[in-house]
């Protein structure tokens, strides 16, 4: 992906503020209260975690609002611990994947020379091994306990991380203030932290936006594979993919988590496009 | 002058759009439309089942999934046939008659029966496809078959077999899947020859096989339909969903909750087996803690069978009682204790071993057995009430069998039913056994486990078979929580089809028994 | 076609999104042919004008008040459509930089006959013969073919005619020009301005000239109206506000390009002399920067050879040459930019490495580069404090309070307040992110300070103002400056000594009043000649007295 | 065009390499793997005897490395090997899938590449509009829903409860042309449905960065309508980054898609590439992961020259 993306146009300035602001801002108490939610699981659920409370899909009633999972457990309690999950996996995968991807890219694109293409080559034999193939491989040497499906996913996303952020410095690095600190003798450590950085957080976080929201759907296929979280423990990706027969039989069981997954999709990259616009905004 | 770029305002449309858009398209299920039966010809038994992969071939040395066994039974046959009652009847053989201790078996092959290519079947084309599993072979039905020492032609019609060890169920031995009848020297596995009602058309592994009816079929009502067409589905919703749309004929392994469902449809049938198929939670005795009979015991007594029965199978199952005869089987010991989920019974047990307060590992993946996974998490919450911490370790499917099976002190594990109690035993009970997962060596259960086997009187045979089951029941270090149906369904449309007495589709013979109305 | 002027505007007032006024109450008219110029400082709300006698508008502004009415039509009523059909046909507009303007991806004849084509005024093959008559007149090279060539094929100078020619390929009655030779060399916007006299005499299109530069706009404009913060100042008859200047603001602004200096002692030929003299009599010292057989070379082409010069402590060299003429390559060399340069370059009797990365931290200390555009050479992140502050950190290690102290006393010494410091690059005006850029240059402290064109982007009221600055630090710290310009003005008013590049080889080199005086170079003769004086009628003189014309 | 020859020249060899790379790591991954082809052929039933006669005549027991040059020589030869499971060439067993997976990316491209532009530029052209809006909510609904879902739900409207089209993509010689096309058509939806979104929102803001440029606002002073201009001289400019993101998705849409086939049983190379590695059959996984391996190397040397071709500068260079 060889585009260097500037600030997503979303982010000029938009027309009336009022309509703007209020719109904006919908995307973070969407965020904020998921956040919550996932904070709050243990003393907020109505039930334990892996308690079995009722029938198989049980329809919502009084007791469970949302009826209940494959296995009885109340529906919203699985929500709820599967918001703590799905959010510290997705954002610990993320800031691993970020952190990987970012260094690596903006080395590639400062110092250039083979470094870029060594890294370069490294990266795109990653990307070209199917995505599932190769989570499938490292899990099953090193089995699938938290950390290193985090680490895993965090791995496997960096490489498309890789590829913006290297896109994004190299408009960076031929400025001439980039030259101006170079000049001056400045290490190469200042000169991505100090001054290629701060310049690409827009793009990157319209990445990274999409970046968070493709990974809990990742959880979801490894879970397909048999290689997801540890249970009894709950994740969104993994509930669609538990009860998805349930559509079969008329009921709503797994429209719950594929509608969470998508507020919070929805939720963070509206997010993301308001801190855009407020950074397009000098 | 260019339209200032207004801010999007969709947060609600995309809320609304994502929930509505799903949920607008759920009716119940019984008002769906009929479809229109897109390539179907004429009296062609299309069958979508699990079990195949893009590594099958049709060698019954390699069989080790059920659609090669399914296509292996349109081909080909046996010499000894499992009925909906349980019993073993002649399929190529006519009679068979043991000498004296049931060491020495004489059996006669049915007159008149000629292969595919015209030959007629012979002593010799017996003989040689027994050894095919014989000696050094890959086959893994060579344990089946190493009690047999001698195997001679005694003339045109009779074939005489000497085993090592007396068995007097030796007829259903033979009728193992692997044991299918080839002409003499036959090797082009590509294009099997047999005496069956099919012959082969197309056969892409995993994914499809189509065979032709060949006429003049020597079984009596059998190889009705003009051809079946198997089709490779692994994921159950797709199986399922292929029925409804009326894309296929005949579905197996669905789970119970499909099952009631489907029944509530006048259009479907639902045909359930009970085969002896078992789930066992295999714990290895010479490991700590399970070294102790105590802590076995007080792990059988920590889960709860019936609420496994009823939110895993949605009760299309039986009980199971930590040991490998089911209760619809001739021989199974109804004198048995009862393992009923008992708390108390649990740390009682405990407290004998000195181990209150025990925490285990359960490692588990859906490679063991349908629903291994959420069965532990249930056994999880269960042994929390009797003071046991079961930490439920999921593993990967791939590679589960080399690196969990048999690896880990206590895993799921599986069994599908057997055609004879010593065969169930000698699978993983019998210390000779290479998969006795639960490593539980004794040699008097040896003893009277060949003692069995050789018995010939029923009576006598049921009462050393009674004290085995007493055996693997109270000290054995299988937990044998639920035996579990075979399930399969089909449209109205598929006649004759019937619950078998062993593993699916009609003992995977379906294609030869079922016509199409 | 109606009777009264073409074009008027009546109390227009322009608002940004923010609210903040940018154009307040302007009214002008414009008769048929007639050419109008705009003058004032950027930020005046000259090129806002222009456009808004388009019916557009930039980014998220709003016209808040007025009538625009071009040839009896408001434009302000008019609608999406009306104002599509408008553009290009009866209004036209050549923007500043003809290289931004025309699309990187089309060739140049696909662009010029679009509009007239998309308008339905001619066929295409007729606009194509159109096209390469107007080539032939602006004195385009090769005009059959000239238009088959992309944007990046071309010089700025002949990019910027092709401009015109594409905004009068429909024929239009008002041509609004907005500041269409600033970003020319000297030598190049002479025959850019001439031509764009003859094309609007020649149609009898009615003009609006957007410009900064005074003496440009004598030329070509018959009225002028000048602005400033977006307000009216002044306006009459060229003549008349050249002559007699009525307001401050028209008066510094007439003063400045005359040279007439304010508070200043004449800046004159007789100045650059006395300027001279100034130097300190002392035996010439040893050379703080020597420079002998500097050569860079791009790929095949040879952008400087065997360049050789030595500078002394405190002393002004100025290095003036056309745009590709190798000035920069000679400055960014000298800092270690072109790692791959020819020749030697000591500091203070010590050779440097080519390359700036081979240096020691003392060196790249000693010899500091000022960038020409400031927009680019600071970093739009970061606070004025740390861009200033990072130099004394980085080279003396001061931290905290003793830095803050530092940084605040630099920003006083380049005239900037020290309250700017928590401020980002973003809110300041261009001349305050210059003093910035030689505020942290001098925060190293350095021996040699090399300006590559300072002053070109800056209006000349505060181009004026830094080289005062540039000269005042001369003599506090005792600088030695490597000016590099392309303004003969700026060497004569800060210059000790000139060195003059032409295509990449010194032509001429020593004191600045001799070499202006002398001028023993064909090119040095021609680019004292090309300096715009303050007189209607001098472009046509300097055409005639041309040597050769086509040295363009 | 000197240029563009010696760029493609380079990226064959540097694509050379990167196979060469990609077979010795699939090799000794799947290698490390627990177990090996025997036991997962023979199953868990399997006697130490046979395991052993079948490790012999596999020759299993070589080490690695040597496996490995044995394989790489014989790649030299054309000759990819013959699959451990079914003692069937490689080629032949992989052949026909791979060319199932294409097909149905490139059915898939053929629908959401032009549906991307399309709508893209439509979004473009009135930014805000009630259009763009609509298509940004569809962007991030699709992109927030898992590709096994998407599915499930289509079967279910348009196999289960309406019966317009078959839910099985199974494809058999006998099918005619329309046949195949129904059956494909679902999968294929459901991967358009995955990949738009993120193709979509690219050329959007590909597009409007470069609406925010001087030459757009001359080409609008010239008085030519927004379609006009946003075609004639958007377009152009938006092409390289557009393009990038269209090769990306092509890549995921053939090496990716192991989900899909799963749930649309398609005979696919992606369900063989987990089968072969579940089965620990090396020579099928080195053939699958080459094949991977060498359409995406081919696609970014497509995208990377079409990139060039599109932009004069370069082209000319």
């Amino acid at each position: 992906m060889s585009a260097a993306r500037g600030p997503s146009p979303e982010s000029r300035p938009s027309g009336a503020s009022r309509g703007w602001l209020r719109f904006a801002a919908s995307g973070a108490p969407l965020v904020a209260l998921i956040l919550a939610a996932a904070a709050l699981a243990p003393w907020v659920a109505p039930y334990g975690e892996a308690q079995f409370v009722g029938g198989v899909w049980d329809p919502p009633n009084l007791q469970h609002w949302l009826g209940t999972d494959n296995l009885g457990r109340d529906m919203f309690t699985r929500l709820l611990f599967g918001a703590r999950n799905t959010v510290t996996l997705a954002a610990l995968a993320t800031v691993l994947a970020f952190g990987l991807g970012v260094t690596l890219g903006f080395c590639a694109a400062a110092v250039g020379g083979w470094v870029d293409a060594l890294v370069s080559r490294a990266i795109e034999i990653l990307l070209s091994v199917p995505v599932l193939i190769s989570a499938l491989m490292v899990l099953s040497v090193l089995g699938n306990s938290l950390p290193v499906l985090i680490a895993t996913i965090g791995l496997l996303e960096s490489t498309r991380v890789y590829t913006i952020a290297r896109a994004v410095a190299r408009g960076i690095v031929v400025r001439e203030f980039v030259a101006a600190a170079r000049l001056r003798g400045e290490g190469l450590a200042w000169v991505l932290v100090r001054e290629i950085l701060p310049n690409a957080l827009a793009p990157l976080a319209a990445e990274g936006g999409l970046r968070f929201s493709f990974i809990f759907l990742f959880v979801a296929s490894l879970s397909f594979l048999g290689l997801g979280i540890q249970p009894p423990a709950a994740d969104w990706g993994s509930m669609v993919r538990e009860n998805a027969q349930a559509i079969n039989f008329g009921l709503a069981a797994p429209l719950y988590p594929a509608t969470a997954i998508a507020l919070l999709t929805i939720g963070v990259n509206r997010l993301v496009d308001h801190y855009l616009a407020a950074e397009a905004r000098p | 002058m260019s339209p200032p770029l207004e801010r999007r305002d969709f947060l609600r449309a995309a809320a609304l759009c994502g929930t509505a858009g799903a949920l607008g398209g759920i009716a119940s299920l019984s008002g769906c439309a009929v479809p229109d039966g897109s390539g179907d010809t004429t009296g062609m038994l299309r069958i979508g089942m699990a079990g195949g992969s893009t590594s099958d071939s049709l060698d019954p040395r390699t069989y080790v999934d059920w659609m090669p066994i399914n296509i292996g039974y349109q081909l080909m046959n046996g010499l000894v046939e499992i009925d909906d009652q349980g019993r073993a009847v002649p399929e190529l053989l006519e009679s068979w008659e043991p000498q004296g201790d049931a060491r020495v078996w004489t059996f006669t092959l049915r007159q008149g029966i000629v292969f595919h290519n015209g030959k007629s079947l012979t002593p010799e084309d017996v003989i040689y496809s027994l050894n095919l599993h014989r000696g050094h072979t890959p086959s893994a039905a060579q344990a089946v078959v190493e009690n047999i020492v001698g195997l001679r032609k005694l003339d045109a019609r009779r074939i005489e077999i000497t085993l090592q060890g007396a068995d007097a169920e030796l007829p259903a031995t033979l009728s193992d899947y692997r044991l299918l009848v080839v002409p003499d020297g036959f090797a082009d596995w590509a294009h099997p020859i047999g005496t069956g009602a099919y012959t082969l058309e197309v056969f892409e592994p995993g994914v499809r096989c189509i065979t032709r009816k060949v006429g003049g079929y020597w079984k009596p009502n059998a190889g009705h339909v003009e051809a079946i067409q198997v089709l490779g589905i692994g994921d159950a919703i797709a199986r399922t969903n292929a029925l409804i749309s009326g894309q296929v004929d005949v579905i197996n392994r669905i789970d119970g909750r499909t099952a009631d469902l489907l029944r509530r449809n006048s259009r479907f049938q639902v045909i359930r087996s009970q085969t002896g198929q078992y789930a066992v939670f295999a714990m290895n005795c010479e490991a700590e803690p399970y070294a102790k009979a105590d802590i076995r015991l007080a792990l059988k007594y920590a889960i709860d069978r019936e609420r496994l029965l009823k939110t895993l199978l949605n009760g299309y199952g039986m009980v199971g009682n930590d040991q490998p005869i089911p209760p619809n089987n001739p021989y199974f010991a109804t004198d048995l204790a009862r393992h009923a989920y008992d708390p108390d019974q649990a740390r009682h047990h405990l407290r004998n071993a000195g181990r209150e307060g025990l925490e285990v590992t359960l490692e588990v993946s859906d490679a063991a057995f349908f629903g291994a996974l959420d069965a532990a998490i249930l056994y999880q919450a269960a042994a929390k009430e009797a003071g046991i911490t079961l930490n439920v370790r999921r593993r990967p499917a791939d590679g589960y069998w080399s690196a969990v099976w048999m690896q880990a002190p206590f895993c799921g594990s599986y069994s599908d039913g057997r055609t004879t109690v010593d065969a169930a035993f000698a699978k993983a009970y019998k210390s000779t056994s290479a998969s006795n997962e639960t490593r539980w060596h004794r040699p008097e259960f040896d003893r009277l486990a060949n003692l069995a086997r050789g018995e010939l009187d029923p009576a006598r045979r049921r009462e050393l078979y009674g004290v085995c089951q007493h055996m693997i029941c109270d000290d054995g270090g299988a937990l044998i929580p639920l035996f579990m149906d075979h399930i399969e369904a089909g449209s109205d449309k598929v006649r004759g089809w019937k619950p078998s007495a062993i593993y699916d589709l009609m003992g995977q013979r379906i294609g030869e028994r079922v016509w199409l109305a | 076609m109606t009777a009264g002027p073409l074009l008027s505007i009546e109390g227009l007032c322009v608002h940004s999104a923010t609210g903040v006024a940018i154009v307040e109450a302007i009214s002008l008219e414009l008769a048929r042919g007639e050419v109008l110029g705009l003058i004032g400082e950027s930020g005046a709300g000259k090129s806002t004008i222009g456009l808004a006698a388009l019916g557009h508008v930039r980014g998220d502004c709003r016209i808040t008040a007025g009538r625009i009415v071009l040839d009896g039509m408001d434009l302000r009523l008019q609608s999406t459509e009306g104002l599509r059909r408008l553009r290009g046909r009866r209004v036209a507009y050549v923007a500043q930089s003809a290289a931004a303007a025309f699309n990187p991806a089309l060739r140049l004849i696909d662009q010029i006959c679009e509009g007239p084509v998309r308008h339905g005024l001619m066929s295409r093959r007729e606009a194509e013969a159109r096209t390469i008559d107007n080539f032939r007149v602006l004195g385009l090279p090769d005009p059959a073919h000239f238009g088959r060539r992309y944007a990046h094929q071309v010089s700025g100078g002949q990019l910027q005619r092709a401009m015109a020619v594409m905004a009068m390929s429909c024929g239009p009655d008002l041509l609004v020009l907005d500041e269409p030779t600033t970003a020319l060399d000297v030598t190049t916007q002479i025959d850019v301005l001439a031509h764009l006299k003859e094309l609007i005499a020649g149609a009898g299109t009615a003009a609006l000239y957007i410009s900064h530069d005074l003496a440009v706009v004598a030329q070509i404009a018959d009225r002028l109206l000048v602005l400033r913060h977006g307000r009216l100042v002044e306006t009459g008859p060229t003549e008349e506000i050249l002559a007699r200047p009525q307001t401050a603001y028209a008066r510094a602004l007439v003063a400045e390009r005359t040279g007439v200096a304010l508070a200043q002692p004449a800046q004159t030929d007789a100045a650059s002399a006395s300027r001279e003299a100034s130097r300190p009599a002392t035996a010439v010292p040893a050379a703080i920067l020597d420079v002998q057989g500097l050569a860079v070379r791009y790929g095949r082409q040879d952008a400087l050879s065997d360049a050789s010069f030595a500078l002394a402590p405190g002393e002004t060299l100025a290095v003036i040459g056309e745009s590709g003429s190798g000035k920069t390559s000679l400055a960014y060399a000298v800092c270690g930019l072109v790692p791959g340069h020819a020749g030697r370059v000591s500091l203070g009797g010590t050779p440097l490495a080519p390359g700036y990365a081979d240096r020691n931290r003392e060196q790249l200390r000693r010899l500091q580069l000022v960038f020409q555009l400031p927009d680019v050479a600071l970093n739009p992140r970061q606070r004025i404090g740390s861009l200033v502050g990072r130099p004394a950190q980085f080279y003396f290690g001061m931290r905290g309070a003793a830095l803050a102290q530092r940084v605040a006393e630099l920003l006083g010494l380049v005239g900037l307040d020290p309250a700017l410091a928590a401020r980002r690059p973003g809110e300041l005006s261009g001349g305050q992110k210059q003093r910035v850029c030689i505020a942290r240059a001098l925060a190293a402290e350095p021996d040699v300070l090399v300006c590559d064109e300072v002053t070109a982007a800056l209006d000349p009221l505060i181009a004026e103002q830094i080289l005062q600055l540039q000269r005042r630090l001369q003599e506090q710290l005792g600088l030695a400056y490597l000016f590099i310009t392309h303004d003969l003005a700026t060497v004569r008013r800060i210059a000790h000594r000139v060195l003059v590049l032409w295509r990449g080889r010194v032509v001429a080199l020593g004191p600045t009043g001799h070499v202006l005086r002398e001028r023993e170079h064909p090119y040095v003769r021609q680019l004292c000649a090309s300096e715009p004086k303050m007189r209607r009628g001098w472009l046509e003189e300097t055409l005639a007295r041309r040597a050769d014309p086509s040295t363009v | 065009m000197a240029g563009v020859t010696r760029l493609i020249a380079a990226r064959v060899g540097m694509g050379l390499v990167t196979l060469v790379v990609i077979s010795a790591l699939l090799f000794f991954a799947t290698d490390l793997l627990p177990g090996d082809v025997a036991a997962a052929l023979l199953g868990p039933q399997a006697t130490p005897e046979a395991l052993a006669t079948i490790r012999a005549t596999l020759s299993l027991g070589d080490p690695a490395g040597m496996r490995y040059v044995h394989w790489l020589v014989g790649v030299l030869h054309g000759d990819f090997g013959r699959s451990l499971a079914t003692g069937r060439s490689v080629v032949t067993v992989l052949l026909p899938r791979f060319a199932n997976t294409l097909a149905l990316a490139g059915l898939a491209a053929l629908v959401s590449v032009p549906l991307a532009l399309g709508l893209g530029l439509a979004a473009a052209m009135r930014p805000g509009g009630r259009l763009d809006r609509l298509v940004s909510t569809l962007c991030l609904v699709t992109i927030s829903v898992p590709e096994f879902f998407i599915g499930y739900l289509l079967i279910l409207i348009f196999s289960v409860q309406l019966g317009w089209l078959p839910s099985l993509a199974v494809l058999s010689g006998g099918m005619s042309f329309v046949q195949r096309l129904g059956a494909v058509t679902l999968p294929v939806i459901t991967l358009v449905l995955v990949v738009l979104a993120h193709m979509l929102r690219m050329t959007r803001a590909a597009l409007l960065s470069v609406m925010a440029a001087p030459y757009i606002e001359t080409a609008l002073l010239k008085g030519l309508r927004r379609r006009t201009v946003v075609l004639r001289h958007a377009l152009p400019n938006a092409a390289a980054p557009i393009i990038a993101v269209i090769a990306l998705n092509l890549g995921y849409l053939v090496v990716g898609v192991v989900v899909v086939e799963v749930v649309f049983v398609y005979p696919g190379a992606g369900q063989l590439m987990v089968d072969a590695v579940g089965k620990r059959d090396l020579p099928l996984v080195q053939a699958c992961g080459l094949a991977f391996a060498t359409t995406y190397v081919i696609l970014n040397l497509i995208a990377d020259v079409v990139a060039i071709l599109v932009n004069p500068r370069l082209r000319a260079a």
